[in-house]
């Protein structure tokens, strides 16, 4: 079957243990009624990597089919390394998310630099140019020195290896939650641009054609080999297993010389070497198109003597490509490969026998049909409610004292989830390339396509592991839809999603039952909002530690028909209307402020009515390309005080906002309670009536709240203000009286520790 | 008042990129018969009082200096 | 015009630097590979960012090691010029074809961010079309951009005029708070003494495109192509001034 | 085949901005009693021929491995 999002073990295959260790007793059965024979150690250790978690998906399969595959402009959906969907004018956009949880947790540098790397070779198989990356980090509270020095890890680690190969980073999240102390999450975004009729297959073809590597060398990364034989406990082995070494500059090479290859026509397929190295890449290339292959791994370029077969079967070497190239025109492969200072060889042909042979010289190390490896079981585990939830569902915050709101905006601000990330993004080089719009900061970036100009693309990358932990569907949905809303805020409309699902273990049936449930929340907003998942990845077994909060991310491309009408975040104009757009209520429960300012995960998450948002996401959508507001932000953690006050940050001006205290709400509440569908635009006053004309043809409220100017935030309650500005707050006095260098010093981590 | 001079150097086996490229580098400017190069990393730590050195320097090389899983280290104290 | 842009192993900001001078500025530019022995019949030349050879020794080093880099002494001694932006910056310090050395940031990391220019001199080929003092917004991406020249190279550098821009603040003062890297003096850019070298750290591929960040970076460029239109020389002999 | 050990550091009196931050992460692991950290690179060369052994190793050094500006070198062969 074709290749699938591809599911990151916590622990990899590997050769510490015996092979076939990893595989269950009925598993063994099945593989020596595939083979007809025993099967001998060489294939076992190569169906250990192929029906791992890691490689098979063997618990999640079932349950993404419920992910809508289809969407206007999609060109692929899974099932090649990547997805890609149209962004007009012949060209299409290629998109994929992966994790490098375990990796970065054991070494954070080379973890997540190999998470970068390993991302960009799956947009290069499908032929694209890598344009842009995304990063979505989780870690543990950064006062613990540990996981500063992590966070510092992972974040130089992206950096050393983006900024490296010269695709920028123009965008990410960061979060931070006791769960993920020991178990930090690292997914990585890559966007790829190629033109719709040359966009590459990994289905190998053409009896005769040669099978040709294309990279680096391999050396025993990635498993137990000899030189690691010095190896002590078991834990600390298969830590070291997980620790692949990258090098940027060869991966810059390897992208030029790919496009290279494959810009002379004489490239029939390709794969990146990945998990399971070239054991993978050659059962799914020959299982794919259906051939047969025969290789000889005598011949594959190595960096270290005395590598065995199965070594080098397993090997999860960087950099490495694996090509279909035709008859007759291998030269023009090594050509290139020898202008970039790269390895390449003729490994093998293609054959017509659908049977795969592996040989190391003369002797055959397997002879096997392919389909056999890359078919593997399919599991349905049980899936129980967690029985935690009803506790935390039963929290009411009506109870809470609440906090003086000036100290609660404050720290909020200072919270690492929600301020300023500034301190992040500017170790990642997000112009080169010259196509960044909107850099980090806003909503969501946007880049123009040149090729395709005016047209450009906006990306962003959203997920909550505290609402799916309170509410997998719930959190599931909101995920979905703040992504959305995010592209909203700059003029996008959604094309496609990719996702990446961590989790704990699939065998323990209440985090399956989260699996499931975070899976059917992101699928049904998908579908409201019309946008296919075109890929993507699970990992599961994230539980060093405590087990971490259920945690779907999703990155979705949004595309603009004219890229020069954007919006930002910040107010642009003294004098401008502030309208809050969509539903007006937020609540408490499973709030960032619950979480920052009292200590508290609980509470009962409010399913949102998805169409009311969906309806208030094209509205602002439409007002930003219209250019009827002058910004949109939308309100996420912190409600939309937070909002509000980022808005005032980025714009650098003040605002005077009154705010509907009607039905006896908590102050509290109605400042930093939560609800997704909530988007703060700022306008001319001028421009309200053709706002007013947007929010009646979308059916969405729209309500006037205040206006831009001075240098202070000042928040009230009152009645609605005319049009021509707030009045003044209520005579209890403003809830917020903030100048903005006390928010800027809040939200600026820069000064403090990671 | 003990000196500690601290080599972290990758485990054979490990991809030494720093290593290929200056030797390639050497190449290029017509250094012959270079047959390999590692690259390392080093460090000159003064440190106060002199006892429990040695667990002290292995603490800071084992926590901070070297990340063992890929790297090794030696010192001499001085 | 012929404008030869060097690609080496790693470079990474050639094609925004060949998009800047050919589609932007429509002048001609053209790939130069590293291998390339003779650069003769370039008007230019420019070093582009990146992280060639992986910078894995000191950023630029390895660099030098390539004929391309080599070719550079004889064609600015021909009457060359040379613009090295970033990594390429570096590697015409590696090479000595200007004094001073780079380290690492005082942060300890990458820096990706808009910084503001103070022109100091305006009689070389890629400063003609600014006035002493002109500020430009241009943005820096380096891990390594702390110029160091050092007591005992800082009085040529002065005695030549060889600082042409300074890291400042939007209203043009050079202090410590918005100097990006620790860079001795805030130096952003320095040429040789004649102004046919000139190297500087932020990239004004960058800043050549209202779209993209902004136009000042196209402004060096355009100084660059009237120099050349105009065929104009460096004096060879610079003067020291006192 | 002779092996020459090459560890290069910034001359005295150069702002050793990598030192001074393992210090402080040295510091805020707790290692109390560090007094000074100098960071440099290592570099491990392998040789064929053993003739003229200084000179190929000095050369080496001064045109590439150190920028003698701002760094000095030292080197032991073995
Ligand atoms: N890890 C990161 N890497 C790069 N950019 C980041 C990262 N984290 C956050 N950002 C950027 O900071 C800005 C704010 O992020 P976030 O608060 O998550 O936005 P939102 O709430 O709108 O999703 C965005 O532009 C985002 O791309
Ligand atoms: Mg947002």
């Amino acid at each position: 079957m074709a290749a699938r999002p591809r599911t990151e073990a916590a622990v990899p295959a590997s050769a510490v243990r015996a092979p076939g260790a990893g595989l269950r007793p009925s598993e063994r059965d099945e593989i020596r009624r595939r083979l007809g024979r025993d099967p001998t150690a060489a294939e076992l250790g190569m169906f250990d990597v192929m029906w791992s978690e890691h490689c098979a998906y063997k618990h999640s399969r079932a349950v993404l089919e419920r992910l809508p595959a289809r969407g206007p402009g999609l060109l692929r959906g899974p099932g090649e390394n990547a997805g890609a969907v149209s962004v007009g004018a012949g060209w299409a956009a290629v998109f994929k998310m992966e994790s490098h949880n375990h990796p970065s947790a054991v070494a954070p540098y080379h973890g997540a630099a190999t998470g970068v790397g390993g991302i960009i070779r799956d947009i290069l198989a499908m032929g694209a140019r890598p344009i842009a990356l995304l990063d979505s980090l989780r870690f543990g509270p950064p006062d613990d020195p540990g996981v500063a020095r992590t966070i510092q890890g992972v974040v130089a680690g992206i950096a050393g290896y983006g900024n490296s190969i010269g695709v920028p980073t123009v965008g990410g999240e960061l979060a931070c939650a006791p769960c993920y102390r020991r178990n930090p999450l690292v997914n990585v975004a890559c966007l790829g641009l190629v033109r719709e009729d040359r966009i590459a297959t990994a289905r190998a073809a053409g009896p005769g054609n040669a099978v040709v590597y294309l990279g680096a060398r391999t050396g025993r990364d990635g498993m137990h080999g000899a030189a690691f034989a010095s190896a002590g406990l078991a834990g600390e082995a298969a830590d070291r297993s997980a620790v692949q070494m990258g090098d940027p500059f060869a991966g810059k090479l390897l992208i030029e010389a790919t496009l290279q290859a494959l810009a002379t026509g004489a490239v029939v397929a390709l794969q990146d070497l990945g998990a399971a190295g070239l054991t993978c890449a050659l059962s799914e290339m020959a299982a794919r198109g259906g051939v047969g292959m025969d290789v000889d791994l005598g011949i594959v370029p190595r960096r270290e003597d005395g590598m065995t077969p199965e070594e080098v079967l397993l090997s999860e070497s960087q950099e490495r490509m694996l090509l279909v190239v035709r008859a007759g025109r291998e030269a023009e492969i090594r050509r290139i490969a020898g202008r970039w200072g790269l390895a390449a060889a003729v490994i093998g042909a293609i054959t017509d026998d659908r049977l795969l042979v592996i040989r190391d010289g003369d002797d055959v190390v397997t002879r096997l049909d392919p389909r056999h490896l890359t078919d593997a079981p399919s599991y349905a585990p049980d899936a129980v409610e967690p029985a935690y939830l009803a506790a935390l569902r039963g929290f009411d915050p009506a109870g809470l004292a609440p906090a003086v709101a000036e100290d609660a905006l404050v720290a909020l601000l200072r919270s690492p989830g929600v301020a300023s990330k500034r301190w992040v993004y500017r170790q990642y080089d997000h112009m080169i390339q010259t196509n960044t719009v909107v850099p980090p900061g806003a909503d969501a970036a946007v880049l123009r396509i040149r090729e395709a100009a005016p047209r450009g693309v906006a990306l962003t990358v959203d997920g909550n592991g505290r609402s799916c932990y309170l509410d997998p569907y719930v959190g599931g949905v909101l995920a979905v839809l703040e992504a959305a809303q995010n592209l909203a805020c700059v003029g996008a409309s959604p094309a496609a999603v990719t996702d990446c699902l961590n989790f704990a273990s699939p065998e323990r049936p209440d985090v399956f039952w989260t699996f499931r449930r975070a899976v059917d929340g992101i699928a049904h907003a998908c579908e409201a909002l019309d946008v296919p998942v075109v890929g993507g990845n699970v990992s599961f077994y994230n539980e060093a530690g405590e087990g971490i909060y259920p945690t779907p991310v999703v990155a979705m491309l949004g595309r603009l028909d004219d890229v020069r009408r954007h919006a930002g975040v910040g107010w642009t104009r003294e004098g401008d209307l502030i309208a809050l757009v969509g539903c007006e209520r937020g609540w408490l429960d499973g709030s960032e402020y619950l979480a920052a300012v009292h200590g508290i995960t609980a509470g009962r998450l409010r399913e949102p009515d998805v169409s009311a948002v969906v309806r208030a996401i094209r509205c602002v959508r439409e007002a930003v390309a219209a250019g009827v507001v002058s910004s949109a932000h939308d309100c996420s953690e912190g409600g939309i005080a937070v909002a509000l006050a980022e808005c005032s940050l980025a714009g650098g001006l003040g605002a005077r906002v009154v705010l509907d205290a009607a039905d006896e709400r908590r102050p509290d509440e109605i400042l930093f309670g939560e609800q997704v569908g909530r988007i703060v635009v700022s306008l001319r006053p001028g421009a309200l009536g053709a706002l007013g004309d947007l929010a009646r043809r979308f059916a969405v409220p729209l309500k006037v709240i205040g206006s831009v100017g001075g240098g202070r935030l000042v928040v009230g309650a009152g009645v609605a203000p005319s049009r021509a500005g707030a009045t003044a707050p209520g005579s209890a006095g403003p809830w917020l009286d903030v100048d903005l260098a006390t928010l800027a010093a809040a939200s600026d981590m820069e000064e403090r520790p990671a | 008042m003990p000196t500690v001079r601290v080599i972290v150097t990758l485990k054979p086996g490990v991809l030494d990129a720093p290593g290929q490229a200056i030797h390639k580098g050497l190449a290029a400017l017509g250094h012959a018969g270079v047959r390999a190069v590692r690259a390392g990393r080093y460090f000159e730590i003064e440190l106060d009082g002199t006892e429990r050195l040695d667990d002290r320097v292995r603490d800071m090389c084992e926590g901070f200096l070297a990340n063992t899983l890929i790297e090794q280290y030696r010192y001499d104290i001085v | 015009m012929n404008i030869g842009i060097v690609v080496f192993p790693g470079s990474n900001c050639d094609a925004d630097t060949y998009h800047a001078v050919r589609d932007v500025l429509g002048h001609h530019g053209q790939y130069v590979w590293h291998e390339e022995r003779s650069l003769a019949g370039l008007d230019a030349v420019i070093l582009p960012g990146g992280f060639s050879y992986g910078d894995y020794l000191r950023a630029g080093a390895i660099a030098t090691t390539s004929p391309a880099v080599r070719a550079l002494k004889p064609y600015v001694a021909g009457g060359g010029l040379v613009l090295g932006i970033c990594n390429g910056f570096q590697t015409l310090l590696e090479a000595g074809l200007l004094p001073g050395a780079m380290q690492p940031n005082l942060s300890g990391q990458f820096r990706c961010e808009f910084v503001h220019l103070r022109t100091e001199r305006a009689d070389t080929p890629f400063t003609c079309g600014l006035k002493p003092g002109d500020v430009l917004r241009i943005p820096i991406a380096h891990a390594e951009g702390r110029y160091l020249i050092g007591p005992a190279g800082r009085p040529a550098l002065a005695a030549y005029r060889q600082v042409v821009f300074r890291y400042c603040s939007a209203h043009g003062d050079v202090t410590p708070a918005v100097n990006p890297n620790g860079s001795e003096d805030a130096i952003a850019g320095v040429a040789s003494p004649s102004g046919a070298v000139l190297g500087l750290m932020p990239h004004p591929e960058r800043a050549s495109d209202e779209l993209v960040g902004g136009t000042d970076g196209a402004r060096i460029f355009s100084s660059l192509a009237t120099w050349i239109a105009t065929g104009r020389r460096v004096s060879m002999r610079p003067v020291e001034v006192h």
